[in-house]
């Protein structure tokens, strides 16, 4: 399923744990399994190295979506990792929600590495919701839009 | 003396908003005064004064200066100044309108700041005299005179109306364009005005601070004193003072990678803060004590020893109350000024 | 300033179908800092990493990207091209444009530019990437086995025969774990106690091997070549060294009433007692929730016929610390508890049992001493009935979900041994399937049903209900003949599921090792690392994996032991470099990211410092071993200083990530 | 109370248990009170003040007096020593180096909160009993106690002090508020309302950092916002952008460690509820993973240093309130 987006075109950043994500991204590669090409994959050594300020500046920047891949609870490489990153996420995206900005636009998914369909699945629905949305105007910094 | 009906103000305002932008006092979300630009619907706070002071408009918080753009090892330097507009401040207090002429002796004197020289040349002030000064207020100190403010326009506000006396070029300029909307008027409720005013100038606190003290020939016994360190000790090193103050005048030049190329830009300073003027071999002022001290020093001692005598400040309160810990100039003065 | 070389890969053309890998060079070129830019077939065979190795030398790389395959995949290949060519090897980037674009995605331009971008990234990141150093950590040529089951004892000897030194941890006060309950094994009918007892002699005799039986780890702490283990052993108030297992103590105890837990409670064993008669090490234990003396003061009597007075009630329990270079794990298993199997009745009813109880009724050193008997009134029973798959293939949510895999051999085992010692005995066996992969396996099933004459039905029992008479009615359907049957039968045994012993999961967390959600342990590859913990230095033999049969677990065990020695023979191991560090400037000593940090590899220390102000501070600040950080990341973030900051992820490199990609 | 304070000050340092004590210093009005540390009887005799405007938190100035020689006496509020221990457990204070005396607290008068009520020109401004007299360059005013205290003290948390030596006055207990009544308004709006609010406020501040640097929780050495190596160092809030970034961040890196003593707000200059950042995730907290207190205990482990394998996941957030 590609989603159809010929107008506006989402830029999606995804921070992917290098041991269940990113492993399942490349899955979905080696099944060929299509999801838009707006989004970029960044690796990291596991979900918890994101730091909140990694998502800010990713809107700074013009990012209209950020979501965070890591391992299944439990299923933490380094044993306790994601467990962080979900408290540290679910607050922080409470609080961008408390500050009025759409919080469609953030997203936290568990994918393993054996799940390259569900890594496939999950991007489109993810570039679908923020294309719905359309651009990141409430957290964009304009100095950063190219003139 | 002209004079303006109170119930005209708003038409007042939509005609001079008709030819410049118009800024005037505005209450805000916060329950404060804050300048706003004029639109319909707008109305005057009632506030003695802004929490920002009207420097912003010459001297804003941060301004673009230029732009770099890389293609390559090109570099293409792009000048960020806008086509500068005319506009009109109203209800700019005497403190305020003084600091512009204490702003203008650091920025138009050589190297000349065009950045802030284009803004003073296209910016009209039509000052407001006080009529209710707050305890915080010591103007009178610094020679200024709250019922008779400086600036373009100066004006009084009375219950029924507003009376307004044109001072400079700009002032006349502007006065004649409104045409019939002002009304020529006799002076004398702007002369009772005054004296009220002045009645309670007498009675502020501060207004009659020893300055004695305070000149370049003690500048080494007042940088000395041991006093400093108690007056420093409790100051957290933020930027309030500075940031809410009409005459502090740093800033810092910063660059900015927009991704698209470098923002070279400059913004407000502190003193206070502990980066402050930091060069390659580090910090001169190490520690909060020569921060604080410094600030103080260069508004009393430095300033106007480089300034035939003219202090860089002007009395208008806003650090005496914005203070996080209530520590401000007026305790410096009194502190210092015991040990003549 | 970086000087970058840009490698562009055609995967042949698993990449240049979809991406115009002219381009991607073509338009990296002009990146900032970028010197040299080509495109090659295959950069992965020789002739492609030697033009990344040419290109190092003659262009004076500072920083090498290549846009590749993923990684995961060739990541390690390029890092060791640069070091061959004298850059340092964490100065590569890879840039995934086969997985994550090529593969993805059909549109050329689309996948085109995406590949450009992921390109910009990476040399957005090599430009602040600074060379990093592999640090060292020697190895501690000591090895701990926890568990001293077959599993257990076949690890230790494997490694205590390669010549070094290694301590087996025991819960109970022998060795010998299940098998040592076993009666006969499958497929040859070898007695267990004949193959195994001199395997647990072998170790007690063997220099390089320590037991600590009764005894529990506590406390680990440290990483791969260098664990610090805390042992537990439990008091037993009797001195291991004096006692010589004469009994005497465990004939004289006047409480005799303690069920004994070797014969599953089907008969008693005295308060102080010896496990079996080849227990290893063979050293009597006071139960002193049972032992008189112990709870009440009253009776001594023990202490007074041991005439090597070895008896000592004053006993605490003692914590030992060791140092181990590798820790296997071998835990083992249980019978699942059968409480939520009523329909059995296996609670009201004695002669209901389990394998396992069968086992012991079989066994000449069991309760009966090897005589068939039912447990109930000690009669011999003419009718047995077999369940299989009790609890384990069961998605109803009260059993396992897993196959237990070995009752399938084991049932066949016990219906043909009771036919062959009792002819005249009926024997039924239910099953869901008969599951005999395995070397003569299948041969011993059929063995049972035509030679033995053993009734298999395929079907599940549904109820067993205990008669007034002494029989029990076993209600069940044959599926085969579509019926239901009714079976009168005087013993019932079930094959109840295995499980993971309960002590694995809190070991599971001192080790940071991992675990599935039935709690059996990790490995690092399901295929490639079947005896590896995804743990550094933690290694995993026998049930604690899986269910598996006794070679199996053998040569599992065996498989972990030549881990070890593999990890032993090492003077010393090289640390990742991509591992947190914190600047000390900045640190508050707050603690957060110590708090976090799943390895305890931050400590911290009240240090010295010459402030800019030119006077002397004593701060407190974080220092993180090198050797036990595995670059997680998990401090970086909780740091709120950004003191702490993970070397090859810095915030700057991610950050520069972040914004060559929103560009 | 004043009185007796000060005589156990000098009590203290006159048999050397203290040779500092730090405490609040009169000004030129009554409510222009300054931190101060004394050390002599002299000096505290001339200028040490308690009364219902002494409403600075004195715990952080701890950070660096508690480093110095010898041992310093200070008075703490029930609010001050929440703050106190959230700082022992970060290891920032050494608390051997510190005397604390705990001090009542009834709700302090707040200069701001006195003139949002229109009276201007405050010369001198008295507490008597639940009326607060307020003498201005006008004349006389009065204004009832409770309309001139700031919102952090009318939703007091706790009178109790959780850490001391030595208790003063009556020992207070820990209070049932309605504290998270404005967060939960807030997210009882539509995101379109919140947006607009939270723009409103948040695009008056002016960066002066007051609210950073008189944060008790805020201990950095170095700060992000002024490190120009963390890569998002801001000196002016330039662009809305960065207004957001310094109040998110700010209130996540003390998330799980703000006691929500409320001085964020009661200094800044713009008057922005920057405790409604930091309540926000107490609240959160509070729901998501069991009500938690920072600084009430020594032991418990801050909520985002911990977890529990059942913690909610994120798109929690997706159907708890707030979208109506």
């Amino acid at each position: 399923m590609q989603v159809n987006n010929s107008e506006f075109k989402p830029k999606i950043v995804a921070f992917c744990c290098n041991w269940c994500s990113y492993a399942g991204a490349d899955l979905a590669g080696t099944n060929r399994l299509n999801y838009p090409a707006d989004v970029k994959i960044i690796r990291v050594p596991c979900s918890c190295r994101v730091n909140p300020m990694f998502i800010l500046r990713a809107f700074q920047r013009g990012a209209d979506g950020v979501i965070l891949c890591g391992c299944h609870p439990g299923d933490c490489h380094y044993t306790t990792g994601n467990y962080y990153t979900r408290r540290r996420m679910t607050l922080l995206f409470s609080m961008l929600d408390y500050l009025g900005i759409e919080k469609e636009r953030t997203r936290v998914e568990w994918v393993s590495a054996a799940e390259g369909a569900k890594f496939a699945a999950t991007m489109n629905d993810f570039v679908e919701t923020v294309t719905k949305l359309g651009e990141n105007k409430r957290l964009e910094d304009l100095r950063c839009k190219e003139k | 003396m002209l004079k303006l009906p109170i119930a005209k103000l708003d038409e007042f305002f939509a005609a001079i908003a008709a030819k410049e932008t118009l800024y005037l006092p505005v209450d805000n979300e916060g329950g404060q005064a804050q300048y706003k630009e004029w639109k319909e619907g707008v109305s005057l706070s009632r506030a003695l004064n802004t929490v920002r002071s009207a420097k912003d408009f010459f001297f804003p918080q941060t301004e673009n200066l230029m732009e770099f753009k890389t293609q390559g090892k090109a570099i293409e330097v792009i000048d960020s100044r806008k086509e500068s507009e005319d506009f009109v401040i109203f209800g700019v207090r005497a403190c305020d309108a003084r600091s512009f002429t204490i702003l203008d002796k650091v920025f138009l004197v050589d190297p000349v700041d065009t950045y802030y020289k284009t803004r003073r040349e296209h910016g009209t002030i039509i000052s407001l005299a006080c009529t209710r000064p707050e305890e915080t207020c010591f103007c009178p100190l610094f020679g200024i005179d709250a019922t008779e403010p400086e600036g373009d326009m100066r004006g009084w506000m009375t219950e029924d109306a507003l009376y307004l006396e044109p001072v400079t070029e700009k002032g006349t300029a502007l006065a004649q364009a409104l045409g019939d909307l002002l009304e020529d008027a006799d002076a004398a409720p702007v002369e009772e005005q005054k004296e009220n005013t002045k009645k309670i100038l007498e009675k502020l606190p501060f207004s009659k601070l020893d300055m004695e003290e305070f000149n370049g020939d003690n500048l080494l016994k007042l940088f000395d004193s041991p006093k400093w360190a108690g007056l420093s000790e409790a100051c957290l090193g933020c930027g309030t003072c500075t940031f809410v103050c009409p005459t502090c005048q740093c800033y810092d030049i910063r660059d900015f990678n927009t991704g698209h190329g470098i923002q070279r830009f400059r913004c407000w300073d502190s003193c206070m803060y502990s980066d402050f003027t930091r060069m390659a071999h580090g910090n001169p002022r190490l520690t909060q004590l020569e921060r604080f001290r410094q600030r103080f020093m260069h508004k009393l001692v430095y300033f106007p020893s480089n300034n035939d005598g003219e202090y860089g400040c002007v009395g208008c309160g806003r650090c005496l109350s914005k203070c996080p810990i209530s520590m401000n100039i007026v305790k410096v003065i009194k502190t210092l000024g015991e040990d003549k | 300033m970086q000087r970058i070389g840009v490698f562009i890969c055609h995967c042949g053309t698993n990449i240049a179908a979809t991406v115009d890998v002219k381009a991607v060079a073509e338009a990296l070129k002009h990146e900032p800092g970028v010197v040299f830019s080509t495109d090659y077939p295959y950069m992965c065979s020789e002739a492609g990493q030697n033009i990344v190795k040419d290109a190092i030398r003659d262009y004076h790389l500072s920083g090498v990207v290549i846009c590749s395959c993923s990684p995961r995949m060739h990541e390690a290949t390029f890092r060791k091209a640069a070091a061959v060519a004298g850059l340092n090897p964490y100065m590569v980037e890879i840039a995934n444009i086969r997985e994550q674009c090529s593969w993805i995605h059909k549109d050329i331009p689309q996948a085109t530019e995406k590949a450009i971008t992921l390109g910009k990234a990476a040399i957005a990141k090599v430009h602040l990437n600074a060379p990093l150093y592999a640090g060292e950590s020697p190895v501690v040529k000591r090895a701990l086995v926890i568990g001293g089951g077959i599993a257990g004892i076949q690890t230790a000897l494997d490694i205590a025969d390669a010549g070094f030194p290694v301590d087996i941890v025991e819960t109970k006060p022998t060795i010998g774990g299940k098998m040592t309950q076993l009666d006969k094994t499958f497929p040859t009918l070898d007695c267990a106690a004949c193959i195994l007892t001199p395997k647990m002699v072998d170790c007690a005799q063997n220099e390089n091997i320590k037991i600590y039986s009764y005894s529990e780890v506590t406390d680990v702490k440290g990483f791969v070549g260098n664990f610090t283990v805390t042992i537990k052993r439990k008091a037993r108030y009797v001195d291991e060294t004096k006692c010589t297992g004469c009994g005497i103590c465990t004939e004289k105890c006047p409480m005799k009433k303690v069920p004994n837990e070797f014969n599953l409670g089907m008969n008693n064993r005295s308060a102080v007692y010896i496990p079996f008669a080849q227990a290893v090490p063979k050293v009597a234990t006071i139960d002193p929730e049972h032992c008189n003396m112990l709870k009440k003061g009253k009776c001594g009597l023990c202490a007074k016929v041991c005439t090597a007075g070895a008896i000592d009630y004053k006993q605490k329990d003692e914590f030992i610390e060791e140092q181990y270079g590798a820790i296997v794990v071998a835990t083992g298993y249980n019978p699942i508890n059968l409480d939520k199997f009523d329909e059995f009745a296996y609670s009201q009813s004695k002669d209901v049992i389990t394998s396992l109880e069968f086992e012991r009724l079989t066994n000449a050193a069991g309760p009966t001493s090897g005589t068939l008997l039912r447990p109930s009134d000690g009669k011999h029973p003419h009718t047995i009935v077999f369940v299989q798959c009790v609890g384990s293939r069961d998605t109803s949510g009260c059993g396992k979900e897993y196959c237990s895999k070995i009752c399938c051999m084991y049932t066949a085992k016990h219906a043909m041994l009771t036919r062959e010692k009792y002819p005249d005995t009926d024997v039924y066996v239910f099953y869901i399937d008969v599951r005999t992969p395995g070397k003569s396996f299948d041969e011993f099933y059929r063995r049972a049903v035509e030679q033995y004459g053993v009734h298999y039905i395929k079907g599940m029992v549904g109820k067993i209900v205990p008669q007034a008479d002494g029989t029990l009615a076993v209600q069940a359907s044959d599926l085969l003949d579509n019926k239901q049957l009714h079976i009168n039968a005087d013993l019932v045994v079930l094959a109840a599921a295995i499980e993971p012993d309960k002590s694995a999961r809190p070991l599971a967390t001192m080790l940071t090792a991992s675990m599935d959600t039935n709690d059996f342990f990790t490995e690092a590859h399901p295929k490639l690392r079947p005896v590896e913990s995804p743990t550094a230095g933690v290694f995993l033999s026998g049930t604690c994996q899986g269910p598996k049969d006794i070679p199996e677990t053998v040569s599992q065990a065996g498989a972990a032991a030549s881990k070890v020695i593999g990890l032993l023979c090492k003077d010393k191991l090289t640390c990742n470099p991509c591992v947190a560090h914190s600047d000390e400037w900045m640190c508050n000593g707050c603690s957060a990211c110590e708090k976090v940090c799943p390895y305890g590899a931050i400590t911290y220390e009240d240090k010295e410092f010459r402030m800019p102000d030119r006077t002397t501070a004593i701060r407190r600040v974080a220092i993180v071993n090198e050797a036990v950080c595995q670059g997680c990341g998990a401090c970086t973030v909780a740091c709120p200083s950004g003191a702490m900051d993970l070397k090859g992820f810095s915030n700057s490199q991610i950050m520069a990530e972040v914004d060559a990609i929103c560009k | 109370m004043q009185r007796e304070m000060i005589e156990r000050a000098k009590a203290l340092l006159a048999d050397g248990t203290v040779n500092r004590v730090i405490g609040w210093k009169a000004g030129e009005f009554d409510y222009d009170i300054t931190p101060a540390v004394f050390t002599t009887a002299e000096e505290l005799d001339a200028g040490f003040l308690y009364n219902d405007l002494c409403a600075a938190n004195l715990s952080k100035y701890l950070i660096k007096e508690s480093r110095k020689e010898g041992k310093i006496l200070a008075f703490l509020k029930p609010c001050d020593t929440y703050s106190f221990s959230q700082l022992l457990k970060e290891h920032r204070i050494w608390r051997d180096h510190v005397y604390v005396i705990g001090v009542p607290c009834e709700g302090k008068v707040d200069v701001d909160t006195v003139k949002s009520k229109g009276i201007t020109g405050i010369c001198s401004m008295r507490c008597d009993g639940e009326t607060v007299r307020v003498e201005t360059l006008y004349g006389e005013e009065s204004i009832k106690k409770d309309e001139a205290m700031a919102d952090r003290c009318l939703n007091c948390k706790s009178k109790k002090h959780v850490v001391y030596d030595e208790l003063m006055g009556e020992e207070g207990d820990v209070l049932d508020s309605h504290r998270f009544d404005m967060v939960e308004k807030l997210e009882n709006m539509t995101p379109d309302e919140r947006f607009a609010f939270w723009r409103g406020e948040l695009s008056r501040c002016i960066r002066c950092n007051a609210c950073r640097n008189v944060c008790p929780a805020c201990t950095c050495e170095k700060c992000v916002f002024d490190n120009d190596a963390s890569g998002i160092a801001q000196k002016a809030a330039v662009d809305s952008f960065e207004e957001n970034m310094f109040h998110i961040i700010r209130a996540f890196h003390v998330a799980g460690r703000c006691t929500d003593c409320g001085e964020c707000s009661r200094v800044c200059p713009q008057n922005i509820p920057l405790h409604l950042l930091n309540r926000k995730f107490i609240k959160d907290i509070d729901e998501l993973y069991g009500e938690y207190q920072a600084g009430a205990d020594p032991d418990t482990k801050p909520p985002l240093n911990t977890f529990t394998q059942e913690d909610a996941e994120p798109s929690v957030i997706y159907e708890r309130g707030g979208n109506k």
